[in-house]
């Protein structure tokens, strides 16, 4: 795997953990069984969906049946279970006079996360670098250690599809507690971490040992774009390139790129209720919206759209380079498929990286 | 208390319901005190937006009512208003909101015992409905919400 | 005890929890005023109609008390200091249309000491009344009455008179209108001419449908519309004059001793700015060919009743005596027809013209009284004679006149010998078909609005009804006043009306201009609407979408244009005039994105209230 | 056909007709995407195909986009009916618009003036998608509580990305109610109450406007039907009130005007 998404090892992470890996192996016929047995210990299972819509979504599931299997890639990624789109930070009653506050913190319970493809799972790798690297979040440090996330690598991609061009492939383990790559009738497992082992461990006869094997003959593989080498190195100078209007003139100002991305972590606090009961909430925001960088004042620094779309793949490509180190791109291919104009990031970042 | 005791929100017209809630008080009219009225100056002026609110914000029934066809103090304003009743209703129903609960009336300022009337019938309707929880059901509604998995699909 | 209470706790908000804003905001606001407090920022809880008047359990009673006076301060809280707005009055009217009610309006406008300007289209005020031969229900000669009105009119200081004119545009709103008033080219140098009338017995196009005689005689190209016209000088009708034609003839400029004749002169557009403006536009009837089995105008012995006014009159053609047009004799047998179109949706309008009910017992009565031994028939639906000595006429005519009344309705009118002869059926004899052979046969047509109405309505931005007749601004409470501020209605513009009405409203009309200019300023509630501004590169919220413009019933939303310092255009907006707003709000419940707002009683506030009352349980 | 449009296009700019083409190219196999072609040498990249889905008139909105200066448009049933409501919301005044579409024939069409357009819309476009009547209907079999259920369900899943109010060319207001903070109309957060809240609101403002393009249900990342919200509000106002939407450059809007004699049955 290329160097370009380890992050500088600067300082402890709960997602850095001293665990060995180990690999072993699960019958497709059983793979049924430890999703019902993941179910049965109260753990909350999120998993893909198929709606009515066509469209498959991560959501709370009750049975195995429910799981959708045939699909290259959810609407949506699942960091709304560790950043929710909408998240209580406290809530207060007012009575007689006396303010309660109440914590939300206390009330999150264990959750898998099932059916990931190996870019989410990269996906939550970043999330957690940006929440807990400097001051720590304690909502998302609460949230992300009582998750566990159970990724299958891809059998198929479509055209959408980048992950190879921003260093990850879709057999990667980066982010992911369990990676499953289904080999004909068996499932190979790969457990990356002591969360993935206690899942394991649930229903352990289910699972037999196995040594490493080579995955890629079983992975979809997704045409390359660009090489992020040589992008992260133009990218720096690309801010004033002229082509970020020509790139943006389509952009219709919504916000579904930026919610449906698994990196995206742009926030707004709001207050809503009255004065005697209220709830403090944090919410998405999009770089797309207008309002997004408004003063109050009524200025706009990024008063356009053309600032608006440069700031989104400036801070993917760079931005985020400079401060966390990690390009916090993952190449799901999400906000080319949701777009309304189906605006497309890779095309974009190579017109204005050309020279 | 022993009975459900519904909150009643009534938007009404300076010159035509609000007056005939005056006459219902000049006549000593006696009527149910689960009412407060909202005064505007025309129905023309009533968003739909503000009905929503009441909703949210706990109320159980509402009354929305003006001066009669024909006899409004601005001429229109009670008639551009029914278009826009009969286009929220409309919407509310094919959402599925327990329309039953917003009662649109016309009375006029000659009317106190209509409005005391009204006022009794729509107590005594939204009693029986019990209380307005369809809001308060939805899970993800967060003031009420004791649950907080934060996962919304 | 309150502006104690404002100056001790220095307050800067009051909510009087007492009885009906209905009943005393105005004296609390009053008395806020006093204490140095803007007295919009007073609000009344109606704790006493609303409360404790009408609930009987006092721990109820107590808890809507206060939740009322909650709400209420909530709404203080977001109230904003409103100032008055006033309007300066220019103290002069306009009047159009000189028929009998704009010349009431005018004169009693005028004799109140201010100043008016008539502006008439013909080349002389009277109207329709001039045409009228006697007038019901006292039979004493219309002419008579009104003359005198008319020269009144012309030779009143404070009344300047633009006959043969038309209202070009008008701009502004009440008290403040700018109006452009046409003076189309009369031909004539009226400060030259004596009225002589050399030139019209000179002109060779004689041949010319006389609209005063209602096309029962002719006139001349140039003309005064009848003798006692004012102002009583011609003018050149340029579609039918041979000069302008064919460029050749100049036979009344020969003619003129005072060499007032001027082929050249051009339509004049005046501008004048008036403060009110009473709109008197009068009627028109409905000409009846829509009603093709009565016959009218296949037949030169079917008339309609105006033509009837002018054989009766004694100015007219026929110098009074009722002839046949087609042959000049007297008729034997006259047959009425009321509701020649009228009440009639299938064919004709869905109305009651109301005044032919009245006419048609006239006309037979004026016939009977001048050919004794004539027999009159009147068909008729029902008679509406209600109004001051009005059913008395009627009885008159079918007691003492012998006027034969017939309740039926008129199903053909055809030629047959040289008679007309009228079908039609008795619905009192055992509903009996009825043969009436006729020599002149009168149809008693529709009053229908002036044809211009619709656009001299645009013009004037006041509503209309699907007639085409003016709307008042309440059917009830304000008959005589339109939407639009400053504009008032008087006679048969509105709807149909005898002069006795047309009279009566026209001085109500002027009584309500004279009110609004006793005073040089008028002051408005400012409970207006106000659509946002702010600064750049908003400008406003507005989008210019404009659906407000047409939800308000005042013509108060103006179409404005925002402009940069160089003057390039960035964006149109709605503006609310002020002057026009009456503050119903329904431009701000219409306006999608919450640009318009309606000062007094705001989105903040209404939304202040509602939350405000939920707040805690009842 | 694509050939011709191209060849269209080219003429236009060539004699000056447009300075500023909105069309489509295709990306990724399967997708049409807006392109904005401001040289007469990139005409060759505009396609017609069935997925050239996208509502184009809602550029005309873009500030960006009005500068360019004289502007060609290609549009399908629902951009052309769109188009056709804006003028008669005064919104595309100050434009010099070059409206082009391609027939069932396959010829390209440069609409001459908002009269031919009236005609062919009134001809060739479509009041309701079918299928958007058949989910109407069936939803109006419900039970009111099975359409509670069905829409609280549905709009549950809404994130408040706003992407329906992005693609359609009739919230073109520079600053929506759910911008407006003083007062807080709608809430911010994404949840059912505040979504249901938002899409009431939408639905209303619309209602009497829409024209029925359905980009909002289609492009919804969330996959939520909101397009069946207006097509059942335009039925009860033509139900109600009469008229149809974006067919004539002068349709009215149901909601600022009345009828003395409207029916209701509700009010008492």
């Amino acid at each position: 795997m290329p160097l370009t998404r380890s992050k500088p090892k600067t300082k402890k992470h709960l997602s850095d953990n001293d665990y060995q890996m180990e690999q072993s192996l699960i019958s497709s016929a059983n793979l049924q069984a430890f999703f019902e047995t993941l179910l049965q210990s109260g753990r909350i299972v999120v998993a893909p969906v198929l709606k009515q819509s066509g469209k498959v979504f991560f959501q709370p599931v009750q049975a195995y049946s429910e799981v959708a299997t045939d699909y290259i890639q959810t609407a949506f990624s699942a960091k709304s279970v560790v950043f929710p789109k909408v998240e209580t930070l406290f809530s207060f009653v007012r009575k007689d006079g006396e303010i309660t506050l109440t914590d939300s913190l206390n009330r999150i319970p264990e959750t898998v996360v099932w059916g990931l493809r190996p870019c989410d799972a990269a996906g939550f790798d970043y999330l957690t670098e940006f929440f807990l690297r400097e001051n720590p979040d304690s909502y998302f440090k609460t949230r992300k250690e009582h998750t566990t996330l159970i990724t299958f690598g891809c059998k198929e991609a479509d055209n959408a599809c980048f992950c190879t061009s921003v260093g990850l492939n879709p057999g990667n383990t980066t982010g992911s507690d369990i990676l499953m790559t289904f080999m004909n009738e068996e499932c190979y497992v790969e457990i990356m971490t002591e969360k993935g082992q206690q899942a394991v461990a649930l229903a352990p006869s289910l699972f037999k040992a196995s040594e490493v094997r080579q995955k890629d003959a079983f992975l979809a593989k997704p045409a390359t774009r660009f090489s992020i080498d040589e992008i992260k190195d133009k990218i720096k100078h690309a801010y004033a390139s002229a082509e970020w209007k020509q790139v943006s003139l389509g952009c219709f100002s919504c916000g579904a790129c930026a919610f449906a991305c698994p990196t995206c972590t742009c926030f707004d606090i709001q207050d809503e209720g009255t004065q005697d009961k209220g709830v403090r909430l944090r919410c998405w925001d999009a770089c797309g919206f207008g309002m997004f960088t408004r003063h109050s004042s009524g200025h706009n620094p990024k008063n356009n759209q053309t600032e608006r779309r440069r700031q989104r793949l400036m801070h993917k490509f760079n931005y985020s380079v400079d401060n966390l180190g990690i390009v916090s791109c993952v190449g799901c291919g999400r906000c080319i498929r949701v777009c309304p104009a189906h605006l497309n990031i890779f095309e974009n970042i190579l017109s204005v990286t050309k020279d | 208390m022993s009975q459900f005791e519904p909150k009643i929100v009534a938007f009404v017209c300076n010159w035509c319901t609000y007056a005939g809630a005056d006459l219902a008080g000049t006549s000593r009219t006696n009527y149910e005190s689960n009412v407060r009225i909202i005064r505007f100056p025309c129905t023309g002026r009533i968003d739909f937006m503000l009905l929503l609110k009441a909703f949210q914000n706990g109320a159980d029934g509402i009354i929305v009512s003006g001066c009669h066809p024909n006899d409004c103090h601005y001429t229109s304003g009670n008639f551009h208003a029914r278009r826009r009743w009969i286009v929220f209703k409309s919407l509310l129903d094919f959402m599925g909101f327990p329309t039953e609960r917003i009662t649109f009336s016309w009375v006029s300022a000659a009317e106190g015992s209509k409005w005391a009337e009204l006022v009794d019938d729509v107590t005594d309707k939204i009693r029986h409905l019990g209380p307005f929880e369809d809001f308060n059901k939805l899970d993800y509604s967060l003031i009420n919400q004791l649950n907080d998995e934060g996962l919304t699909e | 005890m309150i502006i104690e209470a404002i100056r001790e706790h220095k307050l800067t908000g009051i909510v009087v929890g007492a009885c009906s804003p209905r009943m005393h905001e105005g004296t609390f606001r009053k008395a806020v005023d006093k204490a140095g407090i803007n007295p919009y920022l007073c609000e009344m809880a109606n704790l006493r109609e609303h409360c404790s008047w009408v609930h009987s359990r006092s721990d109820e009673t107590t808890q809507k008390a206060i939740d009322i006076v909650r709400t209420l301060v909530e709404k203080v809280k977001k109230n904003a200091p409103l100032f008055p707005i006033k309007v300066p009055v220019t103290k002069t009217a306009l009047v159009i249309g000189g028929g009998i009610a704009g010349i009431q309006a005018a004169l009693d406008i005028a004799n109140a000491g201010h100043q008016v300007i008539v502006v008439e289209k013909s080349p002389s005020i009277g109207g329709h009344m001039s045409q009228l031969s006697e007038t019901f229900p006292t039979l004493d000669c219309s002419q008579c009455i009104l003359t005198p009105r008319m020269v009144e009119v012309a030779q009143h200081p404070n009344i300047t008179l633009h006959t043969y004119a038309e209202v070009d545009s008008v701009a502004g709103f009440v008290g403040n209108f700018d109006v452009k008033i046409r003076l189309k080219a009369k031909s004539v140098d009226f400060s030259k001419c004596t009225g002589c009338g050399a030139c019209w017995q000179k002109c060779p196009s004689k041949k010319i449908p006389n609209e005063f005689n209602a096309g029962l005689s002719f006139r001349t190209a140039i003309y005064t519309p009848f003798p006692q016209a004012v102002p009583n000088k011609p003018v050149i009708d340029r579609v039918n004059c041979t000069w302008f034609q064919k460029g050749k003839c100049g036979l009344c400029q020969k003619n003129c001793p005072a060499g007032a004749i001027n082929y050249d002169t051009q339509d004049e557009l005046l501008d004048v700015r008036v403060g009110a403006i009473v709109t008197a536009t009068g009627f028109d009837i409905k000409h009846s060919d829509f009603f093709p089995e009565y016959g009218y105008g296949k037949h030169l012995d079917i008339i309609d009743g105006l033509q009837f006014e002018r054989l009766a009159s004694a100015s007219g053609p026929t110098a009074g005596e009722i002839r046949r047009p087609s042959d000049g004799k007297i008729p034997e047998t006259v047959v009425f027809v009321a509701c020649a179109g009228s009440r009639d949706k299938a064919k004709g309008i869905e109305y009651c013209s109301k005044i032919c009910c009245m006419y048609t017992a006239k006309h037979a009565m004026l016939y009977k009284h001048k050919h004794h031994s004539g027999n009159a028939y009147v068909f008729y639906m029902d008679i509406r004679a209600g109004g001051k000595s009005y059913d008395e006429f009627v009885r008159r005519a079918i007691e003492e006149d012998d006027v034969n009344y017939v309740r039926g309705r008129v199903s053909r009118i055809y030629e047959k010998d040289g008679k007309l002869m009228v079908i039609g059926v008795d619905t009192l004899l055992n509903a009996k078909p009825v043969t009436i052979e006729a020599d002149l046969v009168v149809l008693a047509t529709a009053v229908v609005a002036n044809q211009e109405a619709e656009s001299l309505a645009q013009k004037l931005h006041i509503s209309y009804d699907k007639h085409h007749f003016f709307a008042e601004a309440h059917p009830k409470l304000k008959p005589v006043e339109t939407n639009t501020a400053g504009i008032m209605l008087a006679g048969a513009c509105q709807a149909a009306k005898d002069i006795p009405e047309s009279v009566s409203q026209a001085s109500a009309s002027a009584s309500k201009v004279i009110g609004l200019f006793s005073a040089s300023e008028m002051t408005r509630e400012p409970i207006v609407a106000v659509v946002n501004r702010s600064a750049p590169p908003v400008f406003t919220t507005c989008t210019g979408c404009f659906l407000c413009e047409e939800v308000c019933p005042y013509h108060a939303i103006e179409r404005d244009e925002i402009r940069d310092r160089q003057g390039h255009l960035i964006k149109r907006a709605a503006k609310v005039n002020a002057g026009l707003c009456q503050g119903c709000g329904t431009c701000v419940a219409m306006c999608r994105n919450k640009s318009i707002d309606l000062q007094g009683f705001s989105n903040e506030q209404m939304l202040g209230e509602v939350m405000a009352l939920l707040n805690t349980p009842f | 056909m694509m050939k011709a449009l191209q060849n269209k296009v080219t003429e236009l700019f060539e004699n000056g007709t447009i300075t500023l083409m909105i069309g489509f190219r295709g990306v990724l196999d399967k997708f049409a995407i807006p392109v904005f072609i401001t040289e007469v040498s990139q005409a060759d990249q505009l396609i017609w195909t069935p997925a050239c889905l996208n509502n184009l008139s809602v550029y005309l909105h873009k500030s960006e986009v009005k500068q360019v200066g004289k502007i060609g448009i290609i549009g399908n049933a629902g951009t052309l009916r769109s188009l056709l409501q804006l003028i008669s919301e005064n919104q595309l005044k100050e434009l010099e618009l070059t409206i082009l579409t391609i027939n069932e024939q396959n010829e390209v069409i440069v609409f001459a003036s908002t009269e031919e357009l009236e005609v062919y819309v009134q001809a060739n476009c479509p009041a309701y998608n079918p299928e958007d009547q058949a989910l109407v209907d069936k939803l109006n079999a419900m039970t009111r509580e099975e359409r509670w259920k069905y829409w609280t369900g549905q709009l549950s899943a809404c994130v408040k990305c706003y992407a329906c109010r992005a693609v359609c060319p009739m919230c073109y207001c520079s600053v929506c109610t759910v911008e407006c903070n003083q007062p807080q109309w709608i809430k911010l957060s994404s949840e059912t109450e505040g979504n249901l809240e938002w899409h009431i609101m939408r639905a209303m403002h619309l209602a009497g406007r829409c024209i029925n393009c359905g980009e909002c249900g289609r492009i919804c990342p969330a996959g939520i039907p909101l397009q069946l919200l207006t097509v059942q509000m335009n039925q009860e106002i033509e139900r109600a009130f009469g008229g149809k939407t974006g067919f004539s450059a002068k349709s009215g809007y149901a909601l600022n005007t009345f009828k003395t004699e409207d029916k209701e049955t509700f009010i008492r």
